[in-house]
């Protein structure tokens, strides 16, 4: 099939990755930049989504089934960590009523 | 009633660190299980409830300033309108007090109709109850069972009085009409089917194991603290207390009919359940016993002051004309003095407070309904426990609204 | 070029069938619904209300859809298009009948055969949960909000036991493919007891059936797990504020869900196309006695008319004669290949449809508690202790 | 075609993700990150991670983000105060982020081979070499993320109840 | 002071034992017992007739408004005890402006919204209620629509207005 654009017809292994990169900056961006603890680990989980998306690229580039392994661990250790961290929110929610990363800053009330 | 003003008068929400936020629910007066406008403000902490605040009056019509203005016999028709599912025993209850003032003796067919007729109502009155409640916890069914019953009943009463809702059958004096052609039959022949229908909804409801689940152990309230918030009725009796007011004080000869006061212990809605399902099958022993015992004689008391003359006697007869037109132009006067006669409707004791000075209207018709003092359980049966029970809780008080805002 | 076509055209066709079917799920449960308790239902539009959905259907679109000055508009609106989105996409990978030979072509109906379809059904269900819980929350309104609190919080606890009652009858059929699976279960154990997973394999799987079952109650807040939309206390849960197309879409998102969840019962527990007892003893014959009995019976009565209203008079003839006229494409052999099967198929996903509205009928709703303690402690560890001891079996007896 | 689905989803992969950073509440930012991970598992699928793009939607987007809304909506946390850091700081990260991106983009453009193309279908990861792959090899690491799994469990139990 | 036909009922005359002064007067008409008691007695001798006397239901409370006459209000009480299976009638006048009593909700909780009711639609007040607030009607209604001075039709309303 002839596609309208002046594309490839594959894509380059580079494409991805860079896709990647562009991700990971956006979700470290974001990390550094807002103030919801909550948004905060959201980015983090951005960006451990761009790194899973270079894991399974290479696995696909060096036709090995590993990369996707390391991805499903990834996944794995995000939802044990989603579960804890969500908990921590509460938590601390429960005792400061604020989600504002900058005034939990200190370990006592 | 109160304005939307009512919401600042509950405590403000606390925001404190260390507790948790709590939400302010109307839930109200448009609400699907608050069977008609009552309005319940929840303070809610999660699915919890922790303070619960009814309000009332959204349906006050004035009934008891109305009956000021109407003649005796007029006032029957206002019964009617408070507690629109029993409203026979509404209109016994009024009249009772009155006939007690006038000193009126009422043969026994009357009595006996009468007892009939309130027995209907209060099986009419529980199938309603039972088919709402049973909706609310979510059994869709067994409501549309139980408005079969509903249908025929409300059929016998359109046949009785001509009217299906609004009857006004029981009058000052008697009844309103003599009983039709053919109520007999009609009524055994409901009669003898209503046993098996019982069973029916026993089938869809007493051993499935969501309905119990949903409704053993939820909402108990000690008998006690029943006692002192003034509740009567099934709730009373699911509580362990034989009390009974057509055992305890007789009225309308129901000393003169064999049947069991149902109790249960539990004070649970599950038990407020059996009770009002076994009450259904006393009423049907009573109605059975009415049908077979029906005495003959007159359907209204010999009082031509105060009863209406017969069409024929009117039309012939020159003093029964003037009996008439005193009665219909100006009604009949009530000797001085007050009575206050208990009965006891489907839902707990119902009991008009009649008060006379001597003339053709009453001077105060205070309504004791047993849906007012039943709802004041409420706060108690709300706070402290999840909104689903709540639901449940609600629904086993039993109450209409118009019988309670009147 | 061909492939996207054909992709698009069979898309378009199974969403229009879909939604049809929704419609007419709504009938059936209505028309069910009211048998169950003692009352006609639907017969005002149509002979036998046949034509209320497209009434409804009217009366929604030509409604004002209202949006209420307090909601988050944007995500207001992109709810129940999530929510039927989702509901129409998982049907994509139920194979309907198996391949037959059109013009040379191998064709069978059913969207596309994906390699990990039971995974597919599964992703988007899990997705599923975000129509009514962004719905329940973009309204601004308690109800709501407690509706989608709660059926986000069931909808993902009872997305385990499923998930489990799902995995243990792959163990012996060891694919993730929808036809794989149906091919997996022909055939007859002594020749008359059907190989389906309810009851071949070495664990008779009827068990996470059962299980399969209850969790798909809950995943489409069915009665007894409709508690999101629980009316006595929620009114009406997360679509509350929710008027004309924007409320018909939650609603055609819950019947599309339920015909989907009833599909993929039929392929993984119910054998799929395969006929309840062989051919050899004349299952082929169903459709068609069923179908010419029908018909009669509508012949007959539209002779001996009980009681004229004034659509049978047209109405049962022309049924009857539809029906007598469909029952003899059973008979024919070049059809036969797919009709049968696909009759097979719908009568049993039909029939679950069916228990699902009979059950509605019949049992109040759970208390949330009680349902959240119903999946944990007791549809979870049944679920995992099947899938135990369905592996054990498998482990010792397979190669 | 593979190229345009590739740019269709990248492109909806990085919208969303902008979205993430810029929206203020948290609703919206969670419901874009649902955006870029189902873009995201086309991207898998078009890798061939089939099982994976699966195992993305209902552990990432199916649970772990049902879980981030349900905390949202239960906390009831409205949109941030202050819309971000102080100016200064804003200034000096943005475009050290950016020349992060640009060094990484440089080398994933110059370090990889130009030849190698991405072929859907020329290798796939489904369940079966998942599993395979899982259940030997990788045995010891897979039981340790379990124990990790139980841990975080009891974690969060414990974090949740009342009294703290 | 007891009506002759009630001196030998148990009920009254313990009470006219327990304090000679609460009865101002009583009458027995149609078996049914009714009692004046003075208006400072009221509150404790609800709490010795539920405390001693078993009379352990409030049935109702309501009010009389014989207007014109003076004193204007009778307040009702509806007394029941199920163990001795009695009912008890207790009245108390009050004067026509300001009329006052002290609440009963105290003795029994069920007394709570009667008190509201009969100050809601007769103006009566109950001092130490603890929520004595209108029950029936907005809170911005004035007036008393049980007074029988308040018309029926209802006041500052006519159809005109529409």
């Amino acid at each position: 099939m002839q596609l309208p654009l002046p594309l490839p017809a594959q894509v380059p292994l580079s494409w991805y990755l860079i896709l990647s990169v562009i991700l990971f900056v956006t979700g470290a961006a974001g990390f550094l930049l807002r103030r919801n603890i909550i948004t905060v680990f959201m980015c983090i989980e951005l960006m451990l989504n761009a790194v899973n998306l270079t894991f399974i690229a290479f696995s696909h580039q060096l036709k090995q089934v590993d990369g996707n392994l390391f991805a499903f661990f990834v996944m794995v250790v995000a939802a044990a960590e989603a579960a804890v961290g969500l908990a921590i929110i509460l938590t601390v929610f429960k005792n400061r009523s604020t989600l504002e990363v900058d005034e939990v800053s200190s370990m006592k009330l | 009633m109160s304005d939307p003003g009512l919401t600042a008068q509950l405590e403000p929400v606390e925001t404190a660190p260390g507790s948790t936020r709590k939400m302010v629910l109307n839930m109200g007066p448009q609400h699907p299980s608050t069977h008609g406008v009552l309005r319940i403000l929840l303070e809610l902490d999660g699915e919890i409830i922790t303070k619960a605040q009814p309000d009332i009056g959204f349906l006050h019509t004035g009934i008891e300033k109305q009956a000021e203005a109407l003649g005796w016999q007029q006032v029957v028709t206002l019964t009617d309108r408070m507690d629109y599912l029993a409203n026979l025993s509404n209109n016994l209850a009024y009249v009772l007090p009155v006939e007690r003032l006038l000193g009126l003796e009422i043969p026994a067919k009357a009595q006996w109709l009468r007892v009939l007729l309130c027995e209907l109502s209060r099986i009419n009155s529980h199938a309603v109850w039972l088919g709402t409640h049973a909706l609310d916890l979510g059994a869709m069914t067994v409501f549309f069972y139980c408005f079969r019953e509903r249908e025929d009943i409300l059929r016998l009463f359109e046949m009785f009085s001509g009217q299906r809702l609004m009857t006004s059958y029981i009058r000052i004096g008697g009844v309103a009409l003599e009983p039709p052609r053919g109520w007999h039959a009609a009524i055994s022949k409901f009669a003898s089917g209503l046993s098996d229908k019982i069973d029916e909804y026993e089938d869809l409801l007493t051993k499935n194991p969501i309905f119990l689940q949903r409704t053993q152990g939820v909402g108990h309230l000690s008998l006690e603290r029943l006692l002192d918030l003034g509740v009567t009725g099934p709730m009373i009796r699911a509580a362990g207390l034989a009390w009974d007011i057509r055992k305890s004080e007789p009225y309308s000869s129901y000393e003169k009919f064999d049947f069991d006061i149902p109790t249960c212990t539990e004070s649970d809605v599950f038990s407020r359940f059996r009770v009002r399902v076994d009450e259904m099958r006393q009423s049907l022993r009573i109605v059975n016993q009415a049908l077979e015992g029906m005495p003959e004689g007159p359907w209204k008391a010999d009082a031509p002051k105060v009863v209406l003359p017969d069409r024929e006697k009117m039309k012939t007869q020159m003093e029964a004309l003037i009996y008439h037109f005193k009665i219909v132009t100006e009604g009949f006067r009530v000797p001085a003095g007050d009575a206050y006669v208990p009965v006891e409707s489907p839902r707990g004791e119902i009991g008009f407070f009649v008060a006379s000075d001597g003339t053709s209207k009453p001077l105060r018709v205070f309504m004791r309904t047993p849906s007012f003092g039943n709802l004041q359980s409420l706060t108690p049966l709300f706070e402290g426990r999840l909104i689903a029970d709540s639901i449940a809780s609600l629904g086993s008080m039993d109450f209409v609204l118009g019988d309670v805002d009147r | 070029m061909d492939f996207y076509l054909i992709t698009l055209v069979k898309m378009a066709l199974t969403a229009i069938v879909l939604l049809t079917c929704c419609a007419y799920a709504v009938w059936v449960e209505r028309k069910v619904l009211a048998h169950i308790q003692l009352r006609p239902g639907p017969y005002f539009v149509g002979p036998h209300g046949l034509l209320q959905p497209l009434a409804d259907l009217i009366k929604l679109l030509t409604k004002e859809g209202i949006v209420p000055s307090h909601v988050n508009p944007f995500f207001y609106l992109i709810a129940p298009f999530l929510a039927v989105t989702l509901g129409l996409t998982s049907i994509v990978v139920i194979p309907f009948t198996p391949p037959f030979e059109v013009l040379g072509h191998q064709v069978a109906l059913g969207l596309t055969d994906l390699n990990i379809g039971v995974l597919f059904i599964l992703a988007i269900s899990g997705l599923g949960v975000y129509g009514i819980a962004i719905g329940g929350w973009a309204s601004n309104n308690k109800y709501s909000l407690m509706g989608s609190l709660r059926s986000s919080a069931q909808m993902v606890s009872y997305e385990l036991p499923l998930a489990l009652a799902i995995a243990a009858p792959l163990l012996s059929i060891n694919s993730l493919n929808f036809r794989q699976i149906v091919n997996a279960q022909e055939g007859f154990a002594f020749g008359i007891i059907p190989h389906w997973s309810i009851f071949a394999g070495p664990v008779p799987q009827i068990l996470s059936f059962l299980i399969f079952i209850t969790a798909a109650f809950a995943e489409t807040n069915r009665v007894p797990f409709d508690l999101p939309e629980a009316e006595s206390e929620l009114v009406a849960g997360f679509h509350t504020e929710y008027s004309s197309m924007m409320f018909a879409s939650f609603f055609m998102a819950e019947y599309a869900n339920i015909i989907t969840i009833c599909c993929v019962a039929t392929a993984l527990f119910l054998g799929g196309w395969h006929p309840l007892w062989p051919s050899a003893y004349g299952s082929d014959l169903v459709p068609v006695v069923l179908l010419a009995g029908a018909g009669l019976m509508l012949l007959f009565h539209a002779v001996h008319a009980a009681r004229r209203r004034t659509w049978d008079r047209f109405s049962f003839p022309v049924f009857g004669l539809l029906f007598l006229g469909l029952a003899p494409l059973f008979l024919i052999p070049v059809l036969k290949p797919v009709l049968i099967p696909f009759f097979w198929f719908v009568a049993k996903a039909g029939f679950l449809v069916f228990v699902f509205i009979w059950i509605r009928g019949t049992l109040p709703r759970f208390r949330y508690d009680q349902l959240m303690r119903f999946a944990w402690t007791f549809l979870f560890p049944l679920a995992v202790a099947n899938l135990l001891v369905t592996g054990l079996v498998v482990a010792l007896t397979g190669n | 075609m593979d190229a345009l689905l590739f740019l269709v989803f990248a492109a909806i992969a990085v919208g969303c993700a902008i979205n993430l950073v810029l929206q203020t509440h948290p609703i919206s930012s969670a419901l874009s990150l649902v955006g870029v991970m189902g873009s995201l598992a086309v991207l898998y699928l078009l890798l061939g991670g089939e099982f994976l793009a699966a195992v993305q939607l209902i552990v990432y987007a199916g649970a772990i983000m049902v879980l981030f809304t349900f905390v949202i909506m239960l906390l009831n946390a409205g949109a941030e105060k202050k819309p971000s850091r102080k100016v200064l700081s804003t200034a000096v990260a943005l475009p050290l982020l950016f020349t992060l991106a640009g060094i990484g983009a440089y080398f994933a453009a110059t370090q990889t081979p130009s030849a190698d193309v991405v072929k859907f279908g020329a290798f796939t990861a489904g369940p079966l070499e998942i599993g395979r792959a899982l259940f030997t090899r990788y045995l010891l690491p897979f039981e340790v993320t379990s124990v990790l799994i139980l841990i975080a469990i009891l974690g969060a139990i414990v974090l949740a109840r009342k009294e703290i | 002071m007891l009506a002759d036909n009630l001196k030998e009922m148990p009920v009254p005359a313990a009470i006219e034992a327990w304090d000679p002064d609460a009865i101002l007067h009583s009458s027995f008409e149609h078996g049914e017992t009714t009692l004046w008691i003075s208006p400072d007695k009221i509150l404790p001798l609800c709490a010795h007739l539920k405390a001693s006397l078993q009379f352990n239901r409030l049935s109702g409370l309501t009010a009389i408004d014989l207007y014109p006459q003076e004193p204007r209000f009778e307040v009702v009480y509806l007394l029941h005890s199920i163990p001795a299976n009695q009912r008890l009638k207790l009245k108390v006048a009050l004067p026509g402006d300001n009329p006052a009593l002290p609440s009963v909700t105290s003795v029994w909780a069920g007394a709570d919204w009667y008190e509201r009711e009969a100050f809601d639609l007769f103006g009566v007040t109950f001092t130490g209620h603890p929520d004595l607030r209108r029950i029936m009607l907005p809170d911005y209604w004035e007036g008393h629509p049980l007074r029988r001075d308040f018309p029926t039709h209802g006041h500052k309303y006519s159809y005109k207005d529409e």
